[in-house]
């Protein structure tokens, strides 16, 4: 479809590097970030000790009233999922606690009310948003892994944008000697073809909600991850952040994403340069998404 | 009197009418092939008197035995072997190249010439392309189309 | 004026690469991104350009030749992990890679001598190369090149093949055909090919499917001579007569030509000539017929007829590409051929 | 006074490029007009409002649309783009030259380019008899009789230099090739013709000629009901059993088969006719 | 390009061999075409509705010109065996479709037969009969992905030739 357009905005912006900050390699980098992620996954789950039974009022249409106990700090809407039928474990892409958007493997603390949402509901919008944001997080997750290791890329926070833009956006910001590097015909299908192998793996995000020192010792290289880690907690009413896990890749989102990355189809990128009324030099990937679901 | 003149008129309309077609000729799919039925165009007069036998073609001077524009044949006319040149058929030709509504040939002698002094019909261009050959042929006709 | 710019920048680079040393040389273990400032020792080991320049001017080069260097090295830098492959220039005699292209139908052309020639439009429609198969896997000889066209469902596809597609990086294909290559030809998977691979005035040759005839008789399917209408004849018309000596062979040669299916096989015409490329839609005129029903899928490669190879001079190769510096108008014709836009022939 | 001489010169010329036929006449008073014009020293006003006046009224009337048959596509599964690009082409080849209106019926003469001919160039004059062909690939057959001639022009061919329309008309039938088996006078035409003038807009005339044929037999069996020749006066060759007989033919129910129709939607004569509009107006 | 008989029929490019030839098939098509006007909601074999469903609606089309129209009357009168049905037709069916381009009619499969033979059967019926319907449309609403993406880029369309043409 033509006018699905992801975008991934690069900036120039050159990055006034210290001579203290040592640069490691981007691997290395990513498995110290996975690490950490692990490390306060574990811490968590061993806090749960004994199991709570929590009630479980489900919404969705169809099942109106239906109670489902489950356990409390273990089980997630996904794992409620599970207990209805193999149609709602396959077609929920989100899930609504007391109103609230819930990533599908994050765990229940509390009694509450469960909505699955799934794509073709009566209104999607909060799923579509998820979706856009989760393509976003798709296309930074490959630009990551496809630059070589001798030039440093750091992702910013992805900007939202609406669905009907027909575009998704991602925010990096290049090694100063890439400055006159403008990406060419091959290196945007080599970046497709990523994205496609990326997808095919189906990998799932796990999510994490942590407190702000966890998210500040996971990204302790990166300046602008730590700034946007203050940013979300200065945002957030719980002051915690949610990390999300995806292969070792590790990020920041400001929402929820869906379960998988499969559920994504032909995701292209291509260049063209739009203006959307920004006034930073910027060059565009265009590209196409549609989900499976 | 006034009756024979009618009558007179009348016979000349019915021998004016059948100068385009004197006679059936062969079917216009089929090439100048053997036993084609051809009608003479020329002056001479073994063409232009009457016999009751119309002039067939009995042999194609080419290799596949189809005449063409510009072929010879041989004719049987009058009970006589008379060579003759093809310039004109009912098949359809080439685009853009005349296609005749009857068979014609000019009666030529063996060494080329014409027998005739004049053609009655148009002739094709094309048959320009042999030039060379048949010079005299060309030159008695008086139009081209 | 020319080669006193260059000299110039061949002297500033020296000096850069001069520079750019020594800041290694200082930091070998942490290599800062930007030239640090902090570590250039001002180096005055070029005196050509204090003695030549003033210092106003030698100033300025030094600021405006590490921004040339770098844009002319950064252009050409590929800072993603996925390499381009190298391109080779054409020699004589290597073999490049073809198309598969979709047959639209004929329409009539003429020669600036007004001769009518009938050709056959092939649209290159979503032709990519999908795979690459090294000398050894092919068949020791030479490498090939899978080439597929016109996008399908992904449905419906066996997930080995969906694997092949996917390491492309390009959606299934409805045909996919193997092109043997020579090594310097060989192409990336995932390029596209366009139709300005081939340039008018060259030779192909097309390979397809010939439309199915079903049963056919020996007169249709191989073009025996039947027997007389009449004469005799007792139910003996389009039969194909004896099939074989009798006495000592007393047996029906092998490949004997019966009666059977007709068609629905491939076959290749060869040396069709390239009248007119369209670069906009993709289209290719050939001369003649090319064998398969319209819409059908063809194979189209340079003709392996030793007569018609001089035609080919200088093509794109390996390939034509999109993004190249090569500008190309929208329709490439033919020398002789008569363009449309022309004013009559008058022939003399 | 030369301000004077300029309007009324350039009021001729627009007189002269709208009026087309009538022009000779006009423009030669107006010439005789322009000198007195500039004879006479008195400058009073001329009013070149006049012929101006007369333009507006013929450029009022609706011309009438005609779009080319070999523009319509064929109904078969041929990808719409070939199409595209063979009209395309076409368009190229009209800008240089002019195919004039003309329909089966009209008498046409068409000059070629030839290399054997003398003077390099063949004039042909006859009725045309069918126009068939689709794209670049469309004909038309001119049959004149005396010896009876037909050439199959192709319309786009580049030797073709020029088609004039010396009558413009139309049959009771969309195809004369009966006219091969008719009698001679029917398809005779004076090659020396000069052309009839006729209007731009309106409907094309009629011509409801009935044509006498030559005995039997014919070309084709033109009474059978397949195909629904008007044009031939059938009682002076064929007894009416033998007309009945031809009736054995008959499909009728063939005019009722929605599925047979081939609709041309008047949408897609539009787009074709703005499209040689644009072109020709470039 | 050759097509097998099916999609050949599928294409409408031959027609299925009805009856007992060329004549016999038109008859019996317009029996059922006229069975089709009277009651709007008709059962029969498949292979007889797919045929009477291009009828039926190129008669609608033929009707939407009106009764005046020589063409359309003669038509109607040559289809409608019962000529009571003509004024049904101008009157009541082509005004119901003044406001659709196509797609009058709708055809639903149906069990085999199983009195007769095993004769696959369908129902043909004009839509906007009275009777209850046979089964519900659904159609996914417009807050969907795609559905948002193709608006957004319908308006972007539309925003460019407006500029285009300004």
């Amino acid at each position: 479809m033509m006018a699905f357009k992801s975008v991934c905005r690069v900036f120039y912006r050159r990055l006034v590097s210290s001579a203290a900050e040592a640069r490691i390699p981007a691997a290395e980098l990513r498995r110290l970030r996975s690490a950490v992620f692990s490390r306060e996954q574990e811490r968590q789950r061993a806090l749960v000790t004994r199991t709570e039974k929590i009630e479980v009022t489900m919404q969705c249409p169809g099942l109106q009233g239906s109670l489902l106990v489950m356990n409390k700090g273990v089980s997630t809407p996904h794992s409620c999922a599970r207990h209805l039928t193999e149609w709602h474990v396959d077609s929920s892409a989100l899930a609504l606690v007391d109103g609230e958007p819930w990533p599908m493997h994050r765990p229940l603390t509390q009694s509450c009310s469960l909505t699955l949402l799934t794509f073709k509901d009566q209104d999607p919008v909060l799923v579509n948003q998820a979706y856009w944001r989760s393509c976003a997080a798709l296309l930074g997750q490959v630009l990551e892994n496809a630059f070589k290791e001798e030039f440093t890329i750091e992702l910013l926070r992805s900007p939202e944008l609406p669905v009907t833009s027909g575009s998704f956006c991602c925010d990096l910001v290049l090694d100063p000697r890439l400055d006159a590097w403008t990406p060419s015909e091959e290196a945007l299908r080599s970046l497709t073809r990523d994205a496609q192998q990326l997808i095919h793996q189906n990998l799932p995000w796990e999510p994490l909600e942590v407190l702000p020192p966890v998210a500040l010792e996971a990204f302790t290289h990166s300046r602008c991850k730590q700034e946007e880690v203050e940013e979300m907690v200065a945002e957030s009413p719980s002051g915690t952040v949610t990390l999300y896990r995806c292969g070792d890749h590790v990020l920041l989102s400001g929402g929820p994403l869906w379960p998988e990355q499969g559920s994504l189809i032909a995701l292209a990128a291509t260049g063209s340069p739009r203006n959307l009324g920004e006034a930073e030099e910027e060059s565009r990937k265009a590209g196409g998404a549609t989900p499976s679901r | 009197m006034a009756l024979v003149r009618r009558v007179g008129v009348a016979l000349t309309q019915i021998l004016r009418l059948p100068q385009h077609c004197t006679f059936s000729v062969s079917a216009s799919a089929a090439a100048i092939q053997k036993m084609t039925r051809v009608r003479v165009v020329d002056n001479s007069t073994l063409g232009t008197t009457y016999h009751h036998r119309a002039p067939k073609v009995i042999h194609v001077y080419n290799k596949t035995g189809q005449g063409k524009v510009g072929d010879r044949v041989l004719l049987a006319i009058k009970g006589q072997k008379k060579k003759a040149l093809i310039v004109g058929h009912k098949m359809p030709g080439d685009r853009m190249a005349p296609r005749f509504d009857s068979n014609n040939v000019v009666l030529i002698e063996d060494n080329g010439n014409p027998t005739g002094t004049r053609i009655k019909v148009p002739i094709p261009t094309h048959l320009r392309k042999k030039e060379g050959e048949y010079s005299k042929v060309l030159a008695i006709a008086h139009r081209f189309v | 004026m020319a080669a006193w710019g260059c000299r110039l920048l061949s002297r500033g680079e020296s000096l850069l690469r001069g520079a750019r040393f020594i800041v290694s040389r200082s930091a070998p273990t942490a290599e800062s991104s930007v030239i640090g400032v902090q570590f250039v020792r001002t180096i005055k080991s070029s005196t050509w350009w204090d003695e030549h320049l003033s210092e106003e001017n030698s100033s300025f080069l030094r600021e405006l030749i590490p921004e040339e260097y770098n844009s002319q090295t950064a252009s050409k830098l590929n800072p993603l992990k996925d390499e381009p492959w190298p391109r080779h220039q054409w020699e004589k005699g290597s073999s490049r890679v073809g198309l598969v292209a979709l047959k639209l139908g004929m329409m009539p052309i003429w020669t600036k001598s007004a001769e009518r020639q009938v050709v056959t439009m092939l649209q290159v429609l979503d032709c990519h190369v999908i795979k690459y198969l090294p000398k050894e896997e092919y068949d020791g000889r030479a490498p090939a090149l899978i080439v597929g066209g016109k996008n399908v469902s992904p449905f419906y596809r066996s997930e080995e093949d969906m694997e092949v597609f996917r390491n492309a990086g390009v959606p299934p294909k409805q045909k996919m055909t193997t092109f043997k290559v020579s090594d310097n030809a060989i192409l990336k998977p995932g390029t596209p090919l366009y139709a300005a691979h081939f340039r008018p005035g060259q030779y192909v040759d097309i390979t397809a499917r010939t439309i199915g005839k079903g049963f056919q008789g020996v007169m249709k399917k191989h073009g025996f001579k039947g027997q007389p209408a009449s004469h005799g004849q007792t139910k003996t018309h389009r039969r194909p007569g004896a099939s074989g000596p009798g006495g000592d062979p007393a047996k029906v040669w092998k490949g004997k030509k019966m009666p059977g299916r007709m068609g629905n096989v491939f076959s290749t015409t060869h040396g069709l000539k390239v009248w007119r490329v369209n670069t906009k839609h993709n289209v290719i005129y050939v001369s003649g017929s090319v064998p398969g029903h319209r819409n059908c899928l063809v194979k189209v490669r340079d003709t392996i007829l030793r007569k018609h190879l001089e035609a080919i001079q200088n093509p794109p190769f390996p390939t034509f590409f999109a993004d190249g510096d090569e500008e190309l108008p929208e329709d490439l014709y033919d020398e002789d051929l008569f363009q449309f836009g022309e004013p009559s022939v008058s022939l003399a | 006074m030369a301000a004077c001489a300029w309007s009324v010169s350039t009021a001729m010329c627009s007189l002269r490029a709208s009026q087309g036929k009538h022009n000779r006449f006009l423009s030669t008073s107006l010439l005789r007009l322009a000198s007195g014009a500039d004879s006479g020293q008195t400058p009073k006003f001329k009013p070149p409002t006049k012929p101006v006046i007369l333009d507006k009224s013929d450029t009022e009337i609706p011309v009438r649309r005609f779009v080319s048959p070999e523009f319509i596509p064929p109904r078969q599964r041929t990808n719409p783009l070939k199409f595209a690009l063979e009209r395309k082409d076409m368009l190229k080849r009209r800008t240089m030259l002019k195919i004039p209106e003309f329909y089966v019926g009209s008498i046409l003469a068409v000059t070629m380019s030839d290399p054997h001919a003398s003077e390099k160039t063949n004039r042909f004059v006859g009725i045309c008899i069918q126009r068939s062909g689709n794209g670049l690939g469309a004909t038309f057959i001119l049959i004149i009789d005396g010896q009876g001639v037909e050439i199959c022009y192709e319309l786009y061919n580049p030797r073709i230099q020029q088609v004039e329309v010396l009558k413009m008309e139309k049959r009771l039938d969309d195809n004369l090739l009966y006219l091969r088996d008719a009698l001679p006078e029917y398809s005779t035409v004076d090659v020396n013709m000069k052309p009839v003038p006729s209007s731009i807009s309106g409907e094309v005339h009629l011509n409801a000629l009935k044509v006498r044929m030559k005995p039997k037999p014919w070309s084709k069996c033109w009474e059978r009901p397949k195909y629904n020749v008007q044009g031939i006066r059938f009682d002076l060759r064929l007894s009416p059993e033998k007309m009945e007989e031809a009736q054995k033919w008959a499909q009728p129910w063939l005019e009722y088969d929605m599925l047979k129709e081939y609709v041309i939607l008047s949408s897609m004569e539009d787009i074709h006719w703005r499209e040689v509009q644009e072109e020709t107006c470039k | 390009m050759r097509l097998s008989l099916a999609t050949l029929i599928s294409h409408g490019r031959v027609a299925r061999r009805i009856g007992l030839g060329p004549k016999s098939r038109i008859d019996m098509l317009r029996n059922i075409l006229t069975g089709l006007v009277r009651f709007e909601r008709i059962e029969t074999t498949r292979g007889r509705a797919d045929e009477v469903q291009f009828y039926a609606e190129k008669l609608i089309d033929y009707a939407k010109k009106g009764d005046t129209d020589e063409k359309a009357m003669k038509m109607a009168t040559f289809w409608l065996t019962e000529k009571d049905l003509v004024p049904k037709l101008f009157k009541v069916l082509a005004p119901r479709y003044q406001d659709h381009q196509k797609a009058y009619t709708r055809m639903a499969r149906i069990p085999n037969r199983t009195n007769l033979d095993r004769a696959e059967m369908a129902v043909l019926e004009y839509k906007g009969h009275p009777f209850p319907p046979l089964f519900h449309p659904k159609r996914d609403n417009d807050l969907t992905l795609l559905n948002q993406l193709l608006k957004g880029y319908r308006e972007e369309r539309a925003r460019q030739t407006a500029a285009k043409s300004d």
